[in-house]
């Protein structure tokens, strides 16, 4: 009997669920015009989700996955990606791709269902939303290596959910980003949930962040409530992806504190008590009281930047309500390159068919 | 057409009842009767599952029999394959079809051929359901409509209600097969209409196409949701005096070809429909048939209207590729003009 | 008909070759002239793939573009779209079409589609091989005809040589081509015969049938490998009198139904042959699109001689699962007969 | 910066290469007959490996893989299992099926290309090979589940190779094991190569045994050559599933000797030193030596075998090779539990079709 092999798995958090800090910051936690930009970010975010949920409840706007109680995790991952790298997102990280550039108006035409929503404007490269949960894991493989091949300092970051950890399609990502050393950030967002099946229920792993063990990758966890911690751990693993030193997994912990989306009544299948429990951790709340104490964030302030994320994402909407929807031959020019011979007949037929 | 009912317990129940409700109604009632009969899926335990066909029935039987899954649809696949090895009846949902790919690599590799391959010692009697097809404005992937990806599979069933009572008694026929069965389930008729559905445990039996309206000018086939404008748009033509001969395919495979071929070889005429893009679609099977039979009344060519060779639009967009009644009358009326 | 070179290097040299030799070729031909070519697959590296279709790339270019993955075809199916969504031009290998049916998931979720639902602002321009098919008394899972699942799916192109210097233009032709191809090789004929192909870059034209043998009395359609029993019987009709036109799709999506409309037009009779299972076969679109064609002179049903419905046997029953030259004969003979 | 979770993976190993004793045995080992039994299964399934590989080279068998140097795993596996589990095997875990009960000429059958082969006579519930790499890892799991369910104490056996473990669907029945604590023993037998692609490039693991961690299994790591560990090893496993301690994942250590199969040419790809080297490490030499020195294994009992052995082989090929091919109707009579009418006309075609 001999150990051939050891891990352990290590957990990051600076600030308590007060917003008060465990011990040393790290150097950029103490610029209040980051904290302040990390902040309006969150709010943006928060205030985006609270306008989609309305306008879904109208019939405005098509199923919803809300973010709420996650944009620590989402703002503090985008936050530390440069323009070049490269966004995998799944369904529910508006606030990074917020942070990235996607307009609200985008982000509102996808959720309306239009397709030019996954037309971004600015992170041209970003990938669109991913619905089949994980599927997108290999796309960051296949990125990362592009940029490797290309010998460009670029990184991937796919996000998913605590579920997506249990599909194979991520595993096998993680795998080849292992044995290929590629450089790419997998962000597992915990929070607890996957639609009805609670964490626990998902795998008997006793954390999430150990799933890159068996992929030969560093694995951590992180307070995905503490902003300034996932803005650090997610620094630090991008600074190692593009520096030629393989990938990594984090595990942010965070709570869904919403349904799972507008289609979801969360009460069929767990406890308000929970709820109300996770409530006094979320990541925006923490922030604003860190930066009361710490930078004397203001009343004014704070009551200045709501009406701002308010009218910004106002404006969207009343653009995004605007916008007549595509013409029916949209879809068949961008199916191909071309529109092939063989199927002009069809894109014709479709054209001359008037709506009932 | 009924086979006899396997069911032992429990006075049988008329129930008004939606199509959603009625493979509710099949799932408890094969739970209750046949004890090696498992549920599995994500979502299905406490949630109900995300469109309510397994709610309550974790209250109401063992949970250790309805049992919610990690979010894994490989395994989802495979995993059933060990249970039915076993002897066992697993029932696996696939929460919506735009999910249900990875279960293709199980389907074609494992459960189609397992009898096959181990001679009969082995075999899988298993099902999986999946909700599909479009129009109800659903996000991205969850629209689509590929049932032909695995009527192309031998060894397995594939098996499309159209009524509550469809539902019911083809799900408990599927569940009591003693094969791989396929089951998919028309999200867009999910709560469209009620239906009286008897709670007897009696089947309908697979294999088996049904005349759900009757007419000797043209025959319009479809399955599933589609039937639905199949329906209005025979309606419509019978305004017109041209009485269309309607069939619901119900089992895709294996396909009841006498059905469909006397009723073409009685009126002459057929149009097919369905929701998926036409190119090698379920229709070009029957078309294909139908062109090899050597009809000797065919009057005119056989018309498929169907879903573009399109990727499904977003919702904006949803309506202008699903396959409208106006389509299928318009088709009806070429065939019954065509010289 | 070829498209125009894109091929800036080397001179073009004949060679004598078999398929999968010009597999090969086109393979080395594209990694030179363009370098976001990227091979990738299992065993393509140092071994050459196992049936050398890659044989002698990892020694002539960088081996970071020549790049043997874990064992894992999800991945294999995921990862070229990230490399192409960034501007890269992946070539996967799947090692048999066995063992393809993971990709499945990636072609249609997303590969096929990052384009539409982009509305352009990326794309995929990736080529996933695989070699297919019976007739070599493979292992299980080894023999298989499954091209019918993909030819399903909108988005993509479907594409299988049929000789050794097709072999060499089509693949050109599909690494080329802006969108996702699949192109399936018929591993039956990987050796069989010997041919010259210039190695001058000319890709052959995708969506484009062939007519590999003119006649006027029926037309026979096939692809892969079991265009070479068509060919045979067609030689064997010709004894007989009947002059066959034999019809090679090549690229099965997007098809090409002119070329096989005018054939059948002009002849009045069509068998079309292929090794996968006859239900929901590609067959059955030609067989459809015939049938909806309203051809004024189609004088016999369309028939077709296919796999059976049945699991593909292991090798001491292959031969009997093979549709044979024998049996196109007389389908063909069926049709002439057919009054 | 909090450690949350630790791991180890240990080796066993109880034999050296030369087949001495590293410290105390188990207790099985000092049964003679017991390791006299271990010997014999390592040395039929040896033969039957040399006479399938004769018969592929002279036409008389399909593609075959040998399973030589790797029957430490395969008997010792087999040996700690009983009856009533079931074993899923991959395509090279000859010495397994034999030794359940799969005859030799069943094999041959199978490996010749006739579906007669899975129809095993004894082993009823046990699988037949799966040739698509890990595929059968998800059908251990039903398997298990069934036994669960109904409170039998039977466990699952999932054999698969180094390069299964970068399959998801591998991943994914291991972690439903672990969330439902599954009776089942997954054994991947590390024998460095999948075809040419080696172990290293494969993942960035340390070792295989870790890829336990993520999803909260137990891993371990035992020397396949040494037969008396793998019984050992696998026996723990197995009495830890059987009395519903969930599942564990054993990598055995070994060498594949041969090449990949009879399609394959290993030369290609490795060096003829590391082969050499690794004869040294092989299971059956390391038991004869350790019986010959510990329990007077003699030279007559040695050839007695040898001969007993080779006996069975030939027998099972004459069988084998008199027995005709099924009738062509045997495509469709397995096909479904009864023939559908559907399919009645394609099978008369099938039968009129005189071969050519
Ligand atoms: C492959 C796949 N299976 C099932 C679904 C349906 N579905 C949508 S979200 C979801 C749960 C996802 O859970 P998790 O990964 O934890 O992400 P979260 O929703 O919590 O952000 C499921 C099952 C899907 N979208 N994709
Ligand atoms: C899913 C799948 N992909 C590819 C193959 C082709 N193939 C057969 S064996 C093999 C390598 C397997 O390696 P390993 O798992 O280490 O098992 P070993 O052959 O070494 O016993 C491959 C790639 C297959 N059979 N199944
Ligand atoms: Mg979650
Ligand atoms: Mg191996």
């Amino acid at each position: 009997m001999t150990i051939v092999a050891r891990f352990e798995i290590e957990l990051t958090r600076y600030l308590d669920a007060d917003g008060a800090a465990l011990g040393e910051l790290p150097a950029f936690a103490s610029n209040r015009e980051t904290l302040v930009e990390l902040y309006r970010w969150m709010v943006l975010a928060r205030t985006f989700d609270q306008k989609a949920i309305a306008l879904q409840r109208t019939g405005r706007l098509g199923t919803y996955a809300s973010s709420l109680g996650q944009e620590g995790v989402s703002v503090g991952l985008a936050h530390a990606m440069r323009p070049e790298d490269v966004l995998l997102p799944s369904f529910r990280e508006h606030g990074a791709q917020l942070l990235r550039g996607v307009t609200p108006k985008e982000l509102l035409q996808y959720w309306g269902g239009d397709e030019r929503g996954s037309n971004f404007a600015v992170p041209r490269q970003d990938f669109p939303v991913c619905i089949p949960v994980g599927s997108h894991a290999p796309h960051a493989a296949g990125a990362a290596l592009a940029f490797k091949l290309r010998g460009e300092p670029r990184a991937a970051v796919a996000v998913f959910g605590d579920g997506a950890t249990s599909k194979g399609d991520v595993y096998e990502a993680m795998n080849v980003a292992g044995a290929w050393q590629l450089p790419i950030v997998f962000v597992a967002t915990n929070n607890q949930w996957a639609i009805s099946v609670p964490r626990n229920a998902q795998t008997a792993a006793a954390t999430l962040a150990q799933k890159a063990i068996g992929a030969g990758l560093e694995g951590r966890q992180v307070d995905g409530n503490d902003v300034i911690a996932v803005r650090q751990v997610i620094g630090e693993a991008l600074d190692k992806a593009r520096s030629g030193g393989s990938a990594t997994l984090i595990e942010a912990l965070t709570y869904r504190l919403a349904d799972h989306t507008t289609a979801d009544d969360a009460s069929r299948y767990r406890d308000d008590d929970e709820v109300a429990k996770h409530w006094k951790q979320e990541p925006v709340a923490r922030l604003r009281s860190h930066l009361t104490t710490a930078h004397s964030w203001s009343k004014a302030e704070e009551e200045a930047l709501i009406e701002a994320c308010a009218a910004q994402v106002e404006q969207a909407t009343d653009a995004y309500l605007a916008e007549p929807p595509e013409p029916p031959e949209a879809m068949f020019d961008h199916l191909y390159a071309e529109l092939p011979s063989a199927l002009a007949a069809q894109r014709d037929a479709a054209l001359a068919e008037t709506p009932e | 057409m009924t086979t006899s009912s396997e069911s032992t317990q429990a006075a049988a129940q008329a129930v008004e009842c939606t199509l959603v409700e009625g493979v509710n109604l099949a799932l408890a009632r094969a739970l209750q009767d046949d004890p090696t009969v498992v549920i599995l899926g994500e979502d299905v335990g406490i949630d109900g599952g995300v469109f309510r066909a397994t709610q309550s029935l974790i209250g109401r039987f063992d949970e250790s029999r309805v049992r919610d899954t990690p979010l894994s649809e490989a395994l989802i696949g495979g995993l059933p394959i060990g249970l039915a090895a076993m002897g066992l009846r697993p029932v696996a949902e696939i929460q919506f079809m735009g999910f249900i790919y990875p279960v293709i690599d199980q389907l074609v590799n494992h459960a189609s051929r397992m009898r096959t391959r181990t001679r009969g010692r082995l075999s899988c009697p298993l099902v999986i359901r999946a909700p599909y097809g479009g129009g109800v404005h659903a996000p991205e992937h969850h629209s689509e409509s590929m049932e032909a990806m695995f009527t192309h599979i031998p060894g397995i069933r594939v098996v499309i209600p159209s009524s509550p009572a469809k539902a019911y008694g083809l799900l408990l026929a599927a569940i009591r097969d003693p094969d791989p069965v396929v089951f998919l389930e028309p999200k867009r008729i999910y709560r469209a209409v009620r239906e009286t559905v008897v709670d007897d445990g009696r089947a309908l039996a697979l294999d088996h196409c049904f005349v759900t309206r009757e007419g000797s000018d043209v025959t319009l086939i479809g399955w599933g949701a589609a039937l639905s404008e199949v329906m209005d748009a025979a309606e419509t033509l019978a305004t017109d005096g041209v009485e269309a001969e309607v069939i619901d395919v119900a089992t895709l495979k294996l396909l009841d070809f006498e059905t469909i071929a006397a009723s073409v070889e009685k009126t002459g005429r057929c149009v097919i429909v369905h929701e998926a893009p036409v190119s090698g679609g379920f229709g070009a099977e029957i078309a294909a048939r139908l062109a090899g039979a050597g009809l000797v009344n065919l009057l005119a060519p056989i018309e498929r209207v169907a879903g573009w060779d399109t990727i499904m639009p977003l919702p904006r967009l949803e309506d202008r590729y699903m396959p409208s009644a106006g389509r299928v009358v318009a088709a009806a009326r070429r065939v019954m003009e065509y010289s």
